[in-house]
């Protein structure tokens, strides 16, 4: 506020002592940067839509070799619950990218194999704080990763730009009470005494996600969200910065996937949608 | 005359290097931590070389605080839940106090219940004590002035503002069960010890690998697209805590980054590191103490409080 | 003009004595004390006839605070003594605020420890509460207040008064270990119960057997010789609690008559007998509410507040 | 403060309104006052000396079968450590007056025996709350009963005269630092979480004691104050007010009392003396 309003006040003042020479000079320069704006915005307005057009177009129909994304992920890019397919309308492009290169690369055929941690936590609970040990960044999936493959890079920017401009309305659904305190609890404020930080504080206020790195979980099916943290506890998944869904998967019990995974269901969300 | 006083400002400046508790040029260099740290390596498909500490907590270690669906349906339940308003979203909820983009949970972490991030419920019980900083018996309403004076850079609220009890109501709320007087494990910060020298450089390095992801490269922290504040906290520049705050002592950063940084992989960092980066932060531009006077945070801009 | 203003007065007195919660005239001779009580039988030299309930107290049932030996030799420690003293001889510590002849120490007995006496260590983790009194959520510093202004007789300090802070810091040091938010066994006074009406007749043999060796006949509390306050608190008159005081409450006055009088026999009176004793005291003269004005004083001089 | 200043206001007033002669009447009014004043009070000093000389007479001599109280009670009233004997110099002369009428009254014969209260209250403590078992009022001591019994009214009165005159200042002993911490709790706040109020609370803010009603601790030799415990614990002392000291006493372990009686021997103390 103070900076802004010290801004506008000194601008007065500049134009108050401009002759009308260096006014007409300033007039002058305004309109070319309009111009400008003007001339590239409709420019990148269509190379945007031509990217989206051959996302949506790959997306429907597939190509060659490639199926249709549309069976598993919906026509709206919705998800599907039943086979625990992600949502993939209104998420972020940069994200919808990564996934799909981090299911195109090859997991290293040398992998160590580092002892399990212990899952049975509410016994042994434990804050494996090793953040030395790098994630590959691969994502493992029966049908994705073979997919994947096939995606050029040019692909996977369409498909992005396409499946992130789809809008998306969450149908909330209901959940018996005690399901949604317990999981409201645990997205808004964790595990504190097991220093589980809460869902929210990455994935946004509503869990709407943040930007490219932080997905969405609110509008995600029950199952996908389910089987994401299985993934990430059994070492599935690994494709995160500095292991941080990892440690905090790995924290997670059976109950807890289930409660925070239905207070998501249940709150309403929009994305792209007036 | 302008001449004679640029030169004061620039013999006062080196003088100010000068004083650094680190000598950050000759230090730098005795460690080469590309080769030690494997983290710092761009590429992300290697082995582990080094295995850090694991930090194991047992059931029933930490206090639990209780729930917030258990909060009572009655005057002292809505106190309790306007001081956890204001405690979460301090800057729509206590607006006339609060001078920055941070909230009073950006440093008491998940809603005031993390063991070590400063946990409102090993606080409560503690106030009134003795404070080195003030040099006085402060109660727990006057350490909460100094909180909006420092770390939220802003104004204090006085003794009776409906805000100030509101937050001790909170707190209260939050200690329940909590034994008065008796230090909890996990209460305030953990502690740090230093082996060798502190280096700001090395510290760049671990903020980049680590902390840059979230709190942004320029660390101005990442606002919400809404508008609606800080997704993740600025941790220097005009809208973070200032040059008073407990924060702006090198070793209460390198605790709390060391007990809680990054979210979910708490104690992660080792010392070296937490102090490396912390110190790397205090060099960094912050609103002054306000108890300082201008000229002074000009010419001594990282003085000590 | 005297005339009528007499007959209203008359009539005001009337309407007041009317709306007592007991009917004192009828029910007084309901039961001839002196058969069923043989305490109240001057004699001293017969044989029981009637045992009355036994107070057991099972190791560890009451919180146990710590020993004034171990108070700290600190800045703390001097905060806490200071609090002790204003506890103990407010009249002298905190001579500013108080305004009649008792001390904080009067009412919380054996220095806010007694269990059932309305002891500190109960009340510490309690507030801030909800308090049906004022119909807000108040803090320890804003009860302490009350007690300045009511039972006290006095002036509130403020909250930022050194009197307290001293005060608050006491009450921390006395609950060390005792956890918040939970009621303690022992906390404020015991219950009673009714079982028949009040009657401040009886009362009045009760006050005469049991409490005028200490209190005195005409209720105004044994005077040290040598001028140094109280020796036993003034339980009427002018030096003793105001109207807007809890005690002033005739079920408050009988709880705290039958959890700890007479010293030393808490829990000696039977329920009755501390109603009864409770309402006699509660129809004598006594400061009135400050928050009452003269005039409504003087027409309703015990009408509840 | 206000009402002394209310009634100052009004004399001021009166004073200007009356006549000369109403002043002259108020000032021979005063003169009768002072006059009446000034004849009693060397009677009833001169009265107080003859009782005091009776007294001492009695105390140092005795009379035909009563013998002197200096062998136990001392030259100067002082006590006898060694044998348990109490100073009497500077206590009530109502409480002397009172506790030799009790050392002479004869107990009940058919006194019913009423249940020990349990002495190890460490593991059973309990507070009798029994106020209408009555005391009494008697006194149990092998000597006393039956020299007690030998006296006159007249004589109690002579002694608690002659004695409650008599000087005394104690000469402070030295006790280890923990016995004198352990006795200036309980002397100072008692045992609250067991319902036992401090000894200070009844008598006196130093033990001097409190008027007739409560006989001073401090001063008085250490065997004299566990010994009287003991015999209000077993029943032997019985005399006190609504059982007040008989409750108290059931309460106090051995080292209770030997704890606090040092705090007392500990105290320094003057009565009648300047």
């Amino acid at each position: 506020m103070k900076s802004s309003s010290n801004i506008k006040r000194s601008l007065v003042s500049r134009l108050k002592n401009m002759s009308v020479w260096s006014m007409f000079l300033f007039l002058l320069f305004l309109s070319f940067i309009i111009f400008l704006i003007q001339s590239v915005l409709p420019i990148s307005s269509s190379s945007h839509n031509l990217h989206r057009l051959a996302g949506e177009q790959l997306a429907l129909n597939g190509r060659g070799n490639i199926p249709a994304c549309v069976p598993c992920h919906g026509l709206q890019g919705q998800g599907n619950a039943g086979i625990a397919s992600p949502r993939l309308a209104g998420l972020h492009p940069d994200y919808i990218k990564k996934q799909l290169e981090d299911y195109a690369r090859d997991p290293l055929r040398t992998r160590a194999v580092v002892e399990p941690i212990a899952r049975d936590y509410i016994k042994t609970p434990r804050t494996y704080g090793d953040l030395t040990v790098f994630t590959p960044g691969t994502r493992y999936d029966p049908k994705m990763n073979s997919l994947a493959k096939l995606l050029s890079a040019e692909d996977r920017h369409n498909l992005a730009i396409y499946y992130s401009n789809l809008a998306f309305v969450a149908s909330p659904k209901a959940y018996d009470f005690e399901t949604l305190e317990r999981g409201e609890d645990l997205a808004l404020r964790g595990k504190p005494e097991y220093g589980l930080p809460s869902c929210n504080s990455c994935h946004g206020p509503k869990g709407q996600g943040f930007r490219a790195i932080f997905p969405p979980l609110a509008g995600q099916p029950v199952t996908y969200i389910i089987a994401q943290i299985n993934k990430w506890q059994t070492g599935k998944r690994d494709n995160d910065h500095l292991a941080l869904m990892r440690n905090i998967a790995d924290q997670l019990t059976d109950g807890d996937k289930v409660n925070v995974a239905a207070y998501y269901d249940n709150l309403s969300y929009s994305v792209n949608s007036e | 005359m302008k001449r004679i006083f640029l030169q004061w400002v620039l013999v006062f400046s080196v003088y100010n290097i000068g004083v650094l508790p680190v000598a950050a040029q000759e230090l730098g260099q005795s460690l080469d931590s590309l080769e030690v740290r494997p983290s710092l390596v761009n590429s992300r498909l290697s082995l582990p070389t080094q295995l850090t500490q694991v930090h194991v907590i047992s059931p029933g270690e930490y206090f639990a605080p209780p729930l917030v669906a258990d909060i009572p349906d009655d005057r002292f339940g809505d106190m309790v839940r306007m001081g956890r308003n204001i405690f979460t979203k301090t800057g729509v909820y206590a607006k006339r106090y609060a001078g920055n983009g941070l909230n009073c949970s950006s440093c008491h972490l998940q809603e005031g219940r993390k063991p070590h991030g400063i946990p409102l419920w090993a606080a409560y019980g503690r106030y009134p004590m003795y404070r080195h900083k003030t040099r006085t018996v402060v109660t727990l309403e006057e350490r909460i002035q100094d909180c909006f004076i420092y770390s939220m850079d802003g104004i204090a609220p006085t003794l009776d503002a409906p805000e100030m009890k509101a937050l001790v109501t909170y707190t209260k709320w939050l200690s329940k069960g909590a034994p008065v007087g008796v230090d909890l494990p996990g209460r305030g910060l953990p502690n740090v010890s230093r082996t060798q020298d502190l280096d700001p450089k090395r510290g760049k390095i671990v903020y980049e690998t680590h902390c840059e992801f979230c709190h942004g490269k320029d660390g101005k922290g990442q606002k919400h697209t809404n508008g609606e504040g800080y997704m993740f906290p600025p941790v220097w520049g005009g809208d973070s805590y200032n040059k008073g705050s407990g924060l702006q002592r090198v070793r209460t950063l390198a605790k709390f980054i060391k007990g809680n940084m990054p979210l979910g992989a708490s104690f992660s960092l080792t010392n070296q590191e937490s102090l490396d980066v912390a110190i790397y932060i205090w060099l960094q531009e912050r609103p002054r103490n306000p108890k300082m006077s201008q000229a002074m945070d000009f010419f001594f801009p990282n003085m000590a409080r």
